[in-house]
């Protein structure tokens, strides 16, 4: 099944993935990253592959799995 | 302003031992780190003394890290630029990466344990570890973490009185009273630590 | 006193201008001097002067000078790079004798460089970086005060002499906050009547403001009247400040940001009991190139301080003329003395 | 500021005949122009006067001249005039009237002026709706250079710089600028005319008087593109660059109104 | 200069799975960027490494980068980048291109660059017909300096520059370049895209392509104006940005492609 | 002996571009170097070279900044107007280390002035009319055959250190027909590897070029190397000729037209009996500064000639540094000093 | 009956005015003026005031009388 | 060019008497003022002697009178710049009140009677007076007055023979058969005039 993974680190938290994830698999972490901010992670589920998390991400932090 | 006073003049040199505070903040973007300097700055200013406030250079480059310059003193100030600290306040732990060697041996660190995390590894400074982030989410707003800082200071700093920081911060949120009491409670807390 | 203000120098700079009864502003944003653009944003708006960010650094002198031409006092600033920009504009406001304020807060350079504070710009400042023979008046504050203060005065010379005058900052002044008197009691602007200005021919010949000069001999004679004009500032507005120049063998030269640190070094000096003095540029143009000659009567040695690779060094020479050693401390590229520095260049000159 | 009073047509006061119906204007200056002949700045010079005379306006009115052939403007305008550099007219123009509201401000600018190096000024005057009159006198090449390439030479033509005739490969089109400009929603008034007859020289100054009128009513920014004959650079007599005006010019920039608000 | 293989996706290395199906093209180095959280220009960033690589075209362009947030794209991208003054980078790309025709030259501008103090470069490289590949992303603000006004700023919206809003009076009107660019017929490929959301972000990608496929071909001038966040100065959190300019940004600027000779 | 053929000296620059591989040229129309603009056009057809004429002096330089980037020999040319425009370029140019030729036919200023030959842009060449610290190599030729020559040497130049070079001429220099012989057998363009060149990065890693330094000291740093490559360059570089210099009580120094007037003025001096010797600086930046300190071992005093208000007398004076008197004799505004009226000074010198 | 004055040493004989009289009234003179041109006369006829002629005059070198 | 040969060394002054012919040439735009002085200059380089042209400033400003300066020397020329001629040649009125007074004492004005009319008023001058554009007219172009004034010097230059003009104006007609012939005609007749 496809899956994405998040760079936690790279992430800086716009969550245009999540918005943007037609399956609403993307969610927001409880805990702070380097940065100090609240990555986005991935909540394992039916992801499609489609990419538009990874399309969408301003600073590369996502590698989408087929 | 009259010409004459412009035109060349011979001053009597200041040479009587001033007391001089200088203070580096520094953090993310975000974390309100030019906000806190002008407050240590307006605040020493209220107290009667010399003051200056230097940001990180403008606004060409986004993202990083950010810092502000204090110093607050009882004579005249040459240069804004602090190199190495009196005091240092680090909100996160790239800052304290980067600014922790520039401190003063015997200088005091303010760090914002909720980011930084523990104890930095050098000896010979004195060290005052807040969970700055978690007090502020506690009080609802973590924006205030950087107040927190300042409270911490005010008790330990020989140029600010935490009643000249009250102050201050009350005009600087005149018409944002909500604003006003959570940061007051935030720097209060701080005052304690 | 009346209470002082926390302000950036930026903000102090347009206040200045606002006091002074400027009321029209025309600039281009870059850093650092960002502020000074806001500020004036904010105030033209509030006291129903006019505000234009312009298209570009070109488009901004050209405002002004259509402002000015009209008999407004009007302003406009800058940064290094943004300044380049303005040259030609520059020569034509001082080939019309248009009188307007500009303001420059250096960085670092060449080309893009950083947005450091920096006093690179000097030879372009005094020298002229425009074309043909001509000179502004800049004046070099260093402090948030002075910044205010020079502003008035830069408003009132350019109105005496209509020549345009520059303040040259830097990105150190312009964003550094310091506490800042805001009601100076004694200033009320020269406001001077402008028969010249063009305000539509009602009543009187057409005016015409132009720098161009076709007859035989007419752009010369225009150059001449010219000189007399720069003469007549060299021989009246001279502006500096000076520290123990009456016991000193050793003489600090600087101006601006540098001349804070100079003066600091100077102190620390004198504490330890070395004869050191300091000269303080206010008019960079006209340069103090009198006090220094004077100076040369004790002073065995200067030592100019500047954030460049040597500039105003040179009219410290010129003014010298061989009579005392000059040396130089330089910081480039956005870096900042330090009083340490200074202090141990200083020591070993002694 | 006081309007003077409005009269229809006011000639030159020297003139000293009742009978006479036509004559130089009396903001024109009696000073002979230095154009060469046939040169359509001198037809555009006058009728920027009668237009001004028109409305009875000469006293408000602030130009502000170009660095081209039409630099010794002042001389032959009997009004306020500024200098500008080559290509800041606009800038120079929204300075004064920003800071003189109530005066009547125009610009007179070469193609080179208005369509190279002042692009940008031209356009973000428009664009901000300056309450400006533009008068725009193209004639296709740099008069007051030698006879270079202008943005605005034609396909082929010859000048100093394109000495086998423009090439659109290397040299690029024709600039037309009007077209850019009334896309702009600040840009008011905008219209092309030539004076190439004396059919369409009456037309043009009836642009003329409209793009003044226009910011007389406040309406914001006008400007008038003038097809104007350089007889000398185009190696020519006055006769065939009139010709050339109607056969080429007019063909390739179309005469008539682009836009009026 | 040979053509490196055409090949289709071709993502970073380091990466090391035969299963990815979507990771940072080759062209855009591993450097986290500098921009502020949900700004654009990452985005567009890795749309123009991602055509670049589409097309095997890494080793033949030279990019010009502008002054402005995108400054340090040399960091991000892996080939050639020259930096020009700001607002001149069409002038500056004109001269690489004409003296390297074989090598696919882009700027990348910012709406400040590109729409103030750029505007003449940018009409006159159109104008010129200059072979070249424009990605000029519109904020709205100048991003770098601290959000002043842009010439594209919405009317009403603050700045800091415009405290109480840009007013029409006195600012004037958002200025629609491609509109205006559209009129050149130097221009031969002009569209608007956004990345506003992930199907306008492939719309967006596709655009760059074309523009970058036009240079390929020798057709002439291309752009592609990329509607793009600005949270920082826009005041708004990312998300919201992206919801402003669907909702307002590309109904005053509309999507799509203008022009396509 | 070639024929020499009559040329205007705007046409033997350009002629001297194109011997030296300069293949790309972008310019604006301004007089009085109208003619080398339509030299180039031509004769960049006929090389099969590029010629763009720009939509301005900004848009040229930096097309030149381009066409160097890509390894071009580049060129660029206008008169004082016209290269005040060109300052933030030129600083630009200088930042990068992008080689460059650019012509100044100067005319008389400030502002729109007039088209009269000029020297009133001697400070903004040599001193630095844009922002930063830079120098840029400035070639002062006086006749039609010295723009020929000097203008390849500044091709070579310009590429040997990666820096823009400057022909500064004026009207007279550009206008005037001369006497020019073509074919000189001894020049060969010293064309090298760039390997700094934008070319694409097939092979290699990418080249960046850029004057923006962020980091640390990093801008600090890129000047120190800017200011050592300016040190070689003066202690490499410096050109100019010398008349009787051995044996005269004054000496006068100019360049460019002045010195072809001035030198006719020592003729007739040296006619009358008077020990009148001369030196003209060829290159204004690197300043001969040592040829006129080795002077002052002889020379009384010196009598610097320019037409303009008093520009290249202030090198002069640094280099004299008080050791001899320091006169000055100038014209503005396009006029133009004739023998008699610098003999006249020379003879009220004795 | 309307007439036209032509300032015979303003004119610079660019001959606008003479191609656009309707009435073809306007010539070219036989002899220099000071401008070394030979100037434009009217050859006095059916003149309707029509003020063509003045229109097209570069040089404002053309009064009209009616 | 070598770099040494640029580089400082001392030059022998020449100061043996140079015989120097200074010559302004004035008219209107039209009647080809710089290509006669062009002439003048190439011809003396052909006969092997220094030469300078030197146009009125530029073409930023229509109209009016243009003018062209020529010098041709046995030596070395400083300025190209002509202010009071050996010879004085005037295609027009103006010119001819413009430049009249310049004319050197004892100088030469070559004068285009047909345009200038009388004889000047000045003293102590040469005067040639000649109906050039007449003439031209006569050979069918006027615009060849300017070769009749060339040949009128030509007859009397010390530093010009009329052999080297008619060398030149082949060289500037080549191609153009028909034009060098009328200019020659006109040549040759204000030779011998
Ligand atoms: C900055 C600058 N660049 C160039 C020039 C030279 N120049 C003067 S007028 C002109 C162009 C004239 O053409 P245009 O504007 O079409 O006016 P025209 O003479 O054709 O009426 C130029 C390039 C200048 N004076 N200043
Ligand atoms: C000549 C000059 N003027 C001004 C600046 C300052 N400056 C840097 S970037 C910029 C504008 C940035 O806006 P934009 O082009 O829209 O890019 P963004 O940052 O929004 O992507 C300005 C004014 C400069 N560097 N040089
Ligand atoms: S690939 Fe598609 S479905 Fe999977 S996480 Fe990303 S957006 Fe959601
Ligand atoms: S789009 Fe990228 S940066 Fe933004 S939240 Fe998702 S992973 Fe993080
Ligand atoms: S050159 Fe052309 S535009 Fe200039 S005055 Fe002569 S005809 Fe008119
Ligand atoms: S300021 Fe705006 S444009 Fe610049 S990096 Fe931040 S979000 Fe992007
Ligand atoms: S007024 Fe009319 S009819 Fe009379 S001469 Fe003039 S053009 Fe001809
Ligand atoms: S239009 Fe005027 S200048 Fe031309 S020929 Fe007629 S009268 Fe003479
Ligand atoms: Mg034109
Ligand atoms: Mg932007």
């Amino acid at each position: 099944m496809p899956k994405i993974k998040i760079d936690k680190d790279r992430c800086k938290g716009c969550y245009l993935c999540v918005v943007n994830c037609p399956n609403g698999l993307i969610k927001v972490s409880k805990t702070l990253n380097v940065k100090g901010v609240r990555p986005a992670v991935f909540s394992s589920g039916k992801c499609t592959g489609c990419r538009m998390c990874a399309v969408m991400c301003p600073d590369c932090g996502i590698v989408v799995y087929k | 302003m009259s010409k004459k006073k412009m035109k060349a003049e011979s001053r009597k040199p200041k040479t009587k031992r001033v007391v001089c505070e200088e203070i580096l903040c520094a953090g993310f973007g975000g974390q309100g780190i030019m906000f806190l300097g002008k407050l240590l700055a307006a605040s020493g200013l209220e107290g009667g003394a010399h003051v200056t406030w230097m940001p990180s250079y403008g606004a060409e480059v986004r993202g990083g890290t950010a810092y502000s310059m204090v110093k607050i003193s009882s004579g005249q100030i040459a240069s804004p630029i602090v190199t190495d600290p009196d005091i240092l306040i680090v909100m996160n732990k790239l800052s304290l990466v980067k600014y922790e060697g520039k401190l003063k041996e015997g200088g005091l660190l303010i760090s914002n344990k909720s980011l930084v995390g523990d104890f930095p590894k050098r000896k010979g400074i004195r060290v005052l570890n807040i969970p700055m982030t978690e007090i502020a989410h506690k009080f609802g707003d973590i924006r205030c973490a950087n107040m927190v800082a300042i409270g911490a200071l005010a008790a330990r700093s020989r140029m600010l009185s935490i009643r000249n920081v009250a102050n201050m911060l009350k005009e600087a949120f005149k018409n944002k009273e909500e604003l006003f009491v959570i940061n007051k409670k935030a720097l209060d807390k701080g005052y304690k630590s | 006193m009346a209470k002082k203000i926390l302000m950036c120098g930026n903000d102090a700079c347009g206040e200045g201008a606002v006091l002074a009864g400027c009321r029209f502003y025309a600039g281009y944003p870059i850093t650092p001097q960002n502020e000074l653009t806001a500020y004036m944003a904010k105030r033209m708006y509030e006291t129903g002067g006019v505000f234009i960010q312009a298209e570009s650094e070109l488009a901004a002198i050209n405002m002004v000078f259509g402002a000015a031409a009209a008999g407004m006092r009007a302003m406009t600033s800058s940064s290094s790079p943004g300044v380049s920009l303005k040259q030609e504009g520059i020569s034509y406001l001082t080939g019309c004798e248009l009188p307007c304020v500009i303001v420059n807060m250096q960085r670092g350079g060449p080309g893009l460089g950083n947005i450091a504070p920096s006093q690179g710009d000097y030879f372009q400042s005094v020298k002229g970086g425009g074309h043909g023979d001509y000179k502004i008046m800049v004046l070099a504050p260093s402090s948030a005060q002075e910044l205010l203060e020079y502003t008035f005065l830069a408003f009132d010379l350019a109105d005496k002499y209509r020549n345009p005058a520059l303040i040259l900052g830097d990105g150190l002044l312009g964003q550094m906050m310091e506490p800042v008197q805001m009601q100076p009691v004694d200033y009320n602007p020269k406001l001077i009547e402008k028969p010249w200005a063009l305000t539509g021919c009602r009543g009187r010949k057409p005016n015409i403001i132009k720098s161009l000069y076709l007859g035989d001999g007419a752009l010369e004679a225009h150059n001449k009247r010219l000189q007399e004009k720069f003469k007549l500032i060299k021989d009246t507005e001279v502006r500096a400040e000076t520290f123990h120049t009456k016991d000193s063998e050793i003489v600090l030269v600087a101006y601006g940001s540098a001349a804070r640190i100079a003066r600091a070094a100077m102190d620390m000096a004198r504490d330890k009991g070395l004869k050191v003095g300091m000269i303080r540029p206010i008019t960079l143009w006209p340069f103090p190139e009198k006090l220094i000659e004077d100076a040369c009567n004790i002073a065995k040695k200067f030592l100019v301080v500047e954030m460049s690779a040597g500039q105003m060094v040179e009219d410290v020479r010129l003014a010298v003329n061989g009579r005392a050693k000059v040396d130089f401390y330089g910081r480039m590229g956005g870096g900042i003395p330090t009083e340490s520095e200074i202090l141990e260049k200083i020591e070993a000159l002694v | 500021m006081k309007k003077t009073k409005k009269h229809k047509i006011k000639t030159s006061p020297e003139a000293g005949s009742d009978n006479i119906i036509f004559n130089r204007p009396v903001s024109l200056t009696n000073a002979e122009n230095h154009f060469c002949a046939g040169c359509g700045h001198g037809i555009v010079h006058r009728l920027v006067c009668e237009a001004i005379d028109e409305f009875g306006i000469r006293e408000r009115v602030i130009a502000v001249a170009p660095v081209g052939c039409a630099v010794l403007a002042y001389d032959y305008w009997d009004f306020d005039v500024a200098e500008a550099a080559h290509g800041r007219t606009p800038a120079v123009a929204t300075g004064i009237k920003r800071v003189r509201p109530d005066n009547i401000v125009f610009t007179y600018q070469g193609d080179g002026d208005l369509a190279a190096i002042g692009t940008a000024e031209i356009i973000h005057a428009a664009n901000r709706g300056e309450n400006i009159t533009v008068i725009f006198v193209n004639n296709g090449v740099y008069g007051m250079t030698g006879g270079q390439m202008a943005p605005t030479t034609l396909a082929g033509q010859k000048t100093s710089t394109t000495i086998h005739g423009r090439s659109l490969r290397r040299e690029g089109y024709p600039i037309k600028i009007l077209e850019m400009l009334a896309v702009l929603p600040g840009a008011k008034y905008v219209e092309r005319v030539s004076v190439h007859s004396a059919q369409e020289t009456l037309r043009a100054k009836r642009a003329i008087s409209k793009a003044f009128k226009m910011q007389i009513d406040n309406k914001g920014f006008s400007i008038v593109e003038v097809l104007s004959m350089c007889p000398t650079y185009w190696n020519m007599t006055p006769i065939q660059a009139a010709d050339r005006i109607k056969n080429e010019v007019a063909t390739f920039y179309p005469l008539g109104v682009l836009k009026s608000c």
